[in-house]
């Protein structure tokens, strides 16, 4: 399998893991599923876990913008944690990075959302 | 004087998105014969899978019949990376390659394709003609390892 | 009903012994999307390397001017693989199928690259020309995996 | 790099790990090597380790007998240990097993040449 998705909530936090390649043909099932979690009430802020991603190109890019708009539209907010240096480089170079903040780990990711971890 | 070592191969295969990984992984494997740093392969993957994703969403509006291909070629260190799809074309190339520019925002696109070419390659050559298709002409000079093992 | 997933590559590429793992590795990529198992993934490569290696050795006699063409199709859980070299060709298909057998005994072949072939896909048909050159086409039924994945 | 060789010399056997992927490219390399130690007046036997060889193919075999020609030539013993299943069913295939013994390590291989390891 090319990419693992794992979602767990805790608190009004969700978290997603991501485990192998991100690309076009991945982002589709990462979207949906995400989509899906945002979709339950209790949920207001978005930490992706990118720990285990060992590949992305531009259209993980997309996806992650398009879950920051939809999170900061319904007043969440979203940070990303444990990413890894060619992916960073990506992130850096499309200007990601002036409206996310990223963390070293998941439980720094997770407080920065306004929630003890 | 040892002669340079050159080598090639070509890939054809539908537009579709499973291929996508294939893609890059059939490249890196190519190009491992030249014992290129883990930095230099990621990135060429990268690049390769930007090209075939936008033959795929924007030349063949992932419409599966249409055929994309790959050419690589190797000339000892200095390596070349062309894809070509025969589907709808750029019309605007200036405007095409400028950071953030995508003509399908509703698919979330990015538009950050081009910029990551441009930066992950020495020379990035786009040769597109509207409702012929697009060919995409990548060249990076590979960084030499410190240690050339005898046998790869 | 759902449609039959079918998927197709073709490679292309010079007749040197670099380019063995290259094939082989390139058939495993365009086939992990059936997410096989890791007994027929290696089967696979197996006979890739089999066949590749017949063409450089016997058919190109390592000539790296010589073509190699592999085509790859998938058709729901059956593959099928087509070697293609345009060589010397074999002058006795059914005497080069023996176990054992080696016309180049001097380069250390063991004569076991059909003998696997066969061990290993259900179905290995050869079609030979002399002066014209060969071609290998390997079909195989992948078994089922327990679980398949959402997204592969 | 596809093959990693390395030799070792015990009293005198020679033993010689592969590492890797064995085909008809990386064959030139083992059978150089091997050759170049088994002229050294010293060496009479050798032993294979495969523990690490992740690929062989047909001509992997062709190497294996080739050296079990010349080694029973000099007059040596030659066994092989450590095979990893896939490359085991080659071997059984070829009928390798009916001249070579297999080992599950490689101080019983080393051991079945005459020499205490
Ligand atoms: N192979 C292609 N065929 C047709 N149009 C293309 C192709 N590649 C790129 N384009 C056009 O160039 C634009 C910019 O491409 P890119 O920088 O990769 O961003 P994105 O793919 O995210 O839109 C695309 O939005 C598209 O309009
Ligand atoms: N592509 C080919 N072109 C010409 N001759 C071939 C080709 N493939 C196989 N042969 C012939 O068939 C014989 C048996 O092949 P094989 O079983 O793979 O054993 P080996 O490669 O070890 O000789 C070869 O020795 C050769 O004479």
């Amino acid at each position: 399998m090319a990419l693992h998705l794992d979602v767990k909530r805790s608190k009004n936090v969700l978290v997603a893991r991501l485990d192998g390649e991100l690309d076009h043909h991945t982002a589709a099932h990462v979207r949906k599923v995400i989509e899906e979690e945002l979709n339950h009430e209790w949920v207001t802020h978005l930490v992706l876990n990118l720990e285990k991603l060992e590949f992305m190109d531009s259209s993980g890019l997309g996806v992650i913008l398009g879950r920051y708009k939809r999170v900061t539209q319904m007043g969440g907010k979203m940070t990303i944690c444990s990413v890894q240096p060619p992916i960073e480089r990506i992130m850096e170079m499309s200007g990601l990075f002036k409206i996310l903040q990223m963390f070293q780990d998941e439980s720094s990711a997770v407080s920065a959302c306004g929630v003890a971890s | 004087m040892k002669p340079v070592h050159t080598n090639f191969m070509e890939l054809c295969f539908n537009a579709r998105s499973e291929n996508e990984s294939f893609a890059r992984v059939a490249v890196a494997a190519f190009l491992s014969q030249l014992d290129p740093t883990i930095e230099d392969l990621t990135d060429i993957k990268t690049v390769v899978s930007e090209a075939v994703t936008n033959s795929v969403i924007h030349g063949y509006e992932e419409n599966p019949e249409g055929v994309i291909l790959i050419r690589t070629e190797i000339e000892g260190t200095k390596i070349c990376v062309q894809i070509t799809d025969y589907g709808l074309g750029i019309e605007d190339v200036t405007e095409a390659r400028q950071p953030l520019y995508t003509s399908k925002p509703e698919l979330e696109r990015s538009g950050m394709g081009f910029t990551i070419m441009e930066n992950f390659m020495d020379e990035v050559m786009i040769h597109s003609k509207l409702g012929e298709g697009t060919t995409i002409q990548l060249v990076k000079q590979l960084t030499p390892q410190s240690q050339q093992s005898l046998v790869n």
